[in-house]
């Protein structure tokens, strides 16, 4: 599976996104913001960090680079585009999913393992997926994902949300919602499916010395998907 | 010249900031702080004379950047 | 404006230091040459009351590549890999604005060690503020801990660990410390030492604006009542730009065009430029006019003295000029060729065609004023002898919760949580144990690093207290399972001028030279922030100790989590019952006096030695060293982190218990082993004469004793880690 | 009442935010955008019904916690 990795200025989560999907067997390119047109690819990521300084709004400059038109087509074209963390904030920004990530309800940056429900399976990124509640890492200020009463509606009838925090055994009480989300929303779809915002960071657990190896389910489940 | 410009959150999103803010200084004895809604604001200079064009470029900048209207108004000053 | 005597004295210069300006110079300077010496003579550029002691310090060792004068130490941790590391005190602008400050202190660090072509890969902090019921704290606190996250986490780099201290003596003079170990291979490290003539000196990263004029000379400024009206210049810092100029710095290293490399800190655009000719033994000639400044009409004076941030000189190869601005075009970052290196040996500054300073560069840097201020030695306090039925009435568990609940002792995770401390995926430790610890990417080998600091033994007894702290550094690090290398340090001190002061610095930097020269942990870089008073109240003598450790193989690294039920547990280390200076003399019998724990420098180095020699064997399951608290708190911080109970042996021979749980004696571990390994640790332990108590065994999910202990984990852990947290919400 | 506050970084102060926003709003084809600086907006209500006891109490808490006087000016409109 080919994937490209945007770098855009201030991003910081590029490298390990880099060394994530090449352990787990993806050939990974990373494309510059800068550029106009994505390699021929299978996977577009967006990574996490602090794109543009998170200025004005997280992900809302980014949102406005010269390779984004490139990934809105990509993504309309069926392509496979997943943000994480920033990557997500940058989706919302650009419209490819609906919403925004406000501050965390408490007010600080938060960097801590949470476990996450697998709500949907039928889609190229979590079909077959061993596992049901998965743990993984966050790292951000605003994660906090809100969108209007409607769209929550629409959300819902079409599947969209892909992850939700919850604690080991899948309940979700507002304690184990680490940020405020709307309905504890960790993850997002598009209509389509194709295209998956998330908070976690599953790149930062691929090995067992580091605060866990869930993420390795995550991209072994995406490539095995694929072929 | 200079335009300004107010972006604040819409009726009834959330505004935690906002409300820390109230907390605190309802804790420092400013008891009567009923509510605080925090906004963000532009000081814009533009080359363009004529005020209604500038005006005009300054929304259309709003729209397509500084606010995100799924959650925020603007209004410019 | 003609420079007088006053003008002179408002520059922070003593009457005789601008005397002796103008015998150098043999004339009167101008104001811009004024403003210049006042920067380099500062305490904070010239080290004038703490060069000749600081000498002192044991700084070699066969695995130091660059030790104290460059922007950062250099250590060799094998293959061709170094680590680069400094600690850096950012205390007065964090009093003024938490979050700026905090921010820019990080910013600075960082700075320091990619200059040397090293990319950062750990941040660490120590964080001291004033009483926590002063109504200053809570704010302070929430704003530093914000600032140095929103940089660090903005950049990327992980902060793995640090340490919180409350006391009042911080209530007017917080301490913001950061620490950055970077990484970077041994045979491409930068230097800031110019060479070669007409070489172009260039300017890159962000404008320079007013910001931070007279920065540094306000970082040895003492307060007074007025500084909430004096309203100095803060600067503000943009990690964005910062990551930006990481990124081109370490893309134009690559190449072979730089000759030399300096940041502009403190005393911005001076002292780099002074700094990179001094060291070369050249002179260099500037032209103002092409510096990027962000306000218009700014004079030579003001550019000269900016302390905006994330800025660095470069001399380049000549030649290279094109392809290094490409790259700094590519990063939208400033790039401006502003001078050039000449034989002349003197700082000369043009402005607009003009010539506006001129002068000889030894003037600024080795002939900069050196004192031997007077300073008075501390005797040694008196032992506290307690009435025995003082411990009467105490209850052993009551003590236990009274002490981990206190800020000084209690969970910091409200802290480290809001700090990115994964980000590059490769933290295998994070902060919360004895020292994080960072994986060299794609090899086997780890970096660990703690920093401490202990001013209550300092102040005590500077010359043991010094001793003290690079010790508990060096345990901090052997209890990870790493190999302590050199140290780092930020000494932060009252005022210099007082006798009193002086000599809490004097002492403490023997006590910290005579521990690292015996534990074979040289000092490879540092830094002293003098004047932390207000009010004419001094803080307590508080050098922060940042040490650096490697692991071979990061699977053998060690962590104090409890892992099986059934281990045995093993104190390492004599316990003789010292209580003066503890924790528990303080809080729970209100007893402030007497000397701290003795220091014995062979039990340190043999203990710590014959840890890693069991480690080795892979004899240790979990470790961690014996700290603020004693054997208890250590003991309970095992049983939370690893969500086990431990039952206390009833036989094992106590002094007094209340000795013998809270006593803060040195050079002690507490280690979890098998069962069945018992004869081979004996045997180790015995080998290396090395004394050991049996402790007691992992059972169940309570830490008890005789029937004076009997609490639940779950509890214990409720009082450890709520307290930080209700403070900080309520 | 309501009371409106506009916090404003001081001339000289910088204001990384706001010149990332110039420099993409010059990307996206507003070239006649010369400089942006951008500032808190706040929305107080107060229990109190005496505009010049408001805007005292309002100026008060600016001083203590709105607006840091080191880098940041108020303004209460
Ligand atoms: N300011 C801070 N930043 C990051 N980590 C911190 C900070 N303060 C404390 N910690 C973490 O909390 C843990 C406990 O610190 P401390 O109470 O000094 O422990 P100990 O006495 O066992 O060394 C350490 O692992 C440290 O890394
Ligand atoms: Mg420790």
């Amino acid at each position: 599976m080919k994937s490209s990795v945007i770098i855009f200025p201030g991003s910081n989560c590029d490298r390990d996104m880099d060394v994530a999907l090449k352990k787990h067997g993806y050939k990974n390119k990373m494309v510059w913001h800068d550029d106009i047109d994505l390699p021929k690819c299978d996977l577009v990521v967006l990574p996490g960090g602090f794109s543009y300084g998170d200025y004005l709004r997280c992900g809302s400059i980014a949102g406005k680079s010269k390779i984004i038109k490139s990934v809105i087509e990509f993504a309309n074209s069926g392509g496979l585009v997943l943000g994480i963390c920033n990557g997500f904030q940058i989706l919302t920004e650009t419209g490819l999913l609906p919403g925004v990530l406000q501050q965390n309800k408490y007010l600080n940056f938060i960097c801590k393992n949470v476990h996450v429900k697998v709500n949907n399976k039928e889609n190229s990124y979590f079909k077959n997926i061993k596992k049901e509640i998965l743990e993984l890492h966050i790292a951000h200020n605003e994660g906090n994902y809100f969108c209007t009463k409607d769209e929550l509606e629409v959300i819902k009838n079409n599947n969209q949300i892909a992850l939700t925090y919850c604690n080991t055994e899948g309940s979700d009480e507002e304690e184990f919602n680490p940020n405020g989300a709307l309905n504890n929303i960790a993850g997002l779809f598009n209509k389509n499916k194709n295209v998956l915002g998330m908070m976690p960071h599953p790149e930062r657990m691929i090995d067992k010395y580091l605060s866990g190896n869930d993420g390795s389910i995550f991209f072994e489940n995406l490539i095995k998907n694929y072929i | 010249m200079k335009v300004k410009v107010i972006v604040t959150l819409k009726n009834g999103v959330l505004d935690p900031q906002g409300k820390a803010i109230q907390q605190t200084l309802n804790g420092m004895g400013f008891v009567d702080v009923k509510d605080v809604r925090q906004g963000k604001y532009f000081d814009i200079e533009v080359n363009e004379t004529d005020e209604n064009k500038a005006k005009f470029k300054i929304d259309e900048m709003c729209k397509k950047l500084l606010a995100n209207l799924v959650i925020e108004d603007y209004k410019i000053l | 404006m003609e420079v007088n005597e006053q003008i002179a004295i408002d520059h922070g210069l003593k009457i005789e230091e601008y005397k002796k300006i103008k015998e150098l110079l043999k004339r009167n300077p101008n104001l811009t040459e004024l403003a210049i010496f006042s920067a380099m003579w500062n305490e904070h550029c010239s080290y004038k009351s703490s060069r000749k002691h600081l000498k002192n310090l044991f700084t070699k060792g066969e695995k130091v590549i660059q030790g104290p004068g460059e922007n950062a130490g250099v250590i060799d941790i094998g293959d061709e890999d170094a680590i680069v590391f400094k600690i850096e005190s950012h205390n007065h602008p964090s009093f003024i604005e938490p979050y700026q400050g905090a921010a820019t202190g990080v910013g600075g660090i960082m700075r320091d060690v990619f200059t040397m072509g090293a990319r950062p890969i750990a941040n660490l902090n120590s964080i001291h503020f004033g009483s926590t019921q002063h109504k200053k704290t809570k704010n302070l606190l929430r704003g530093v801990v914000k600032g140095i996250g929103g940089y660090g986490n903005c950049i990327g780099v992980p902060t793995i660990a640090g340490q919180t201290n409350f006391d009042d003596s911080y209530n007017g003079n917080i301490l913001v410390n950061a620490m950055t170990l970077g990484l970077v291979n041994k045979n491409k490290i930068f230097y800031s030492k110019a060479a070669g003539l007409n070489k172009p000196v260039i300017y890159v990263g962000s404008k320079t604006g007013r910001d931070g004029i007279h920065g540094a000379s306000m970082a040895s400024a003492i307060f007074d009542d007025k500084i909430e009206e004096k309203k100095p210049t803060v600067q503000v810092g943009d990690p964005f730009t910062e990551k930006l100029l990481l990124e081109a710095c370490l893309e134009l290293m690559k190449e072979d065009s730089i000759i030399s490399i300096q940041d502009m800190g403190a005393a911005g655009l001076t002292s780099s430029s002074v700094e990179m000719a001094s060291k070369g033994k050249l002179g260099i000639e500037l032209d103002l006019s092409k510096v990027p400044c962000r306000e218009e009409k700014m004079t030579p004076y003001e550019i000269m003295l900016s302390e905006s941030q994330e800025r660095m000189l470069i001399i380049l190869e000549n030649g290279k000029e094109e392809k290094a601005k490409e790259i700094f075009d590519k990063w939208n970052l400033d790039f401006a060729v502003i001078g050039k290196t000449t034989d002349t040996q003197n700082l000369e500054l043009l402005f607009n065609q003009e010539k506006v300073a001129e002068i000889p560069i030894d003037y600024l840097a080795e002939n900069a004023p050196m004192y031997d201020r007077k300073w008075k030695k501390s005797k040694l306090p008196q032992k506290i002898d307690y009435p025995k039925d003082l411990f009467k009435s105490l209850k052993l568990e009551s003590c236990l919760t009274k002490i981990i609940s206190n800020p000084n002792i209690c969970d910091k995770q409200w802290i480290w949580e809001q700090y990115d401390h994964t980000v590059m995926g490769d933290t295998i430790q994070k902060p919360g144990g004895d020292a994080g610890v960072v994986r060299v990417h794609g090899t086997n080998k780890a970096v660990a690093a703690s920093v401490d600091s202990s001013a209550v033994y300092c102040y005590a007894h500077p010359l043991t207290g010094g001793k003290q702290v690079v010790c508990e550094s060096w345990r901090n690090l052997i209890s990870v399972g790493s190999q302590p290398v050199a140290i780092t340090n930020c000494l932060n001190f009252g005022n210099p001028e007082k006798e009193k002061n002086m000599g809490e610095f004097v002492e403490c930097v023997n006590g910290i030279s005579e521990a690292a020269k015996f534990l074979n942990f040289p000092v490879v870089s540092g830094n002293v922030s003098f004047y932390n008073e207000t009010k004419d109240k001094g803080i307590k003598p508080t050098p922060s100790i940042g040490g650096v450790g490697i692991l071979n193989d990061y699977k053998n690294m060690l962590t104090m989590d409890l892992k099986k039920e059934g281990n045995l547990i093993l104190v390492i280390g004599k316990t003789e019952g010292h209580l003066d200076q503890s924790i528990f003399s303080r809080i729970i019998l209100l007893e402030k006096k007497g000397p701290p724990p003795e220091v014995n420098l062979f039990n340190e180095k043999n203990n710590g030695e014959t840890i890693l020699k069991l480690l080795d064997k892979k004899l240790i399951i979990s470790c961690h060293d014996i700290s603020v608290g004693g054997i208890i708190i250590a003991l309970s911080k095992m049983c939370i982190k690893g969500n086990k109970g431990v039952k206390i042996n009833s036989q094992i021979k106590l002094l007094n218990k209340f000795n013998y749980f809270f006593a803060e004696d040195q050079g002690r571990y507490i280690i979890e082993i098998e069962n069945n390994n018992f004869a081979m640790v004996k045997k180790v332990l015995e080998e290396n004469s090395v004394h050991f108590d049996e402790l007691g065994v992992v059972d169940g999910n309570k830490l008890t004793f005789k029937d004076e202990l009997n609490i639940s984990i779950q509890d214990l852990n409720k009082k450890y880690k709520s307290w930080l947290k209700n403070y900080m919400i309520s």
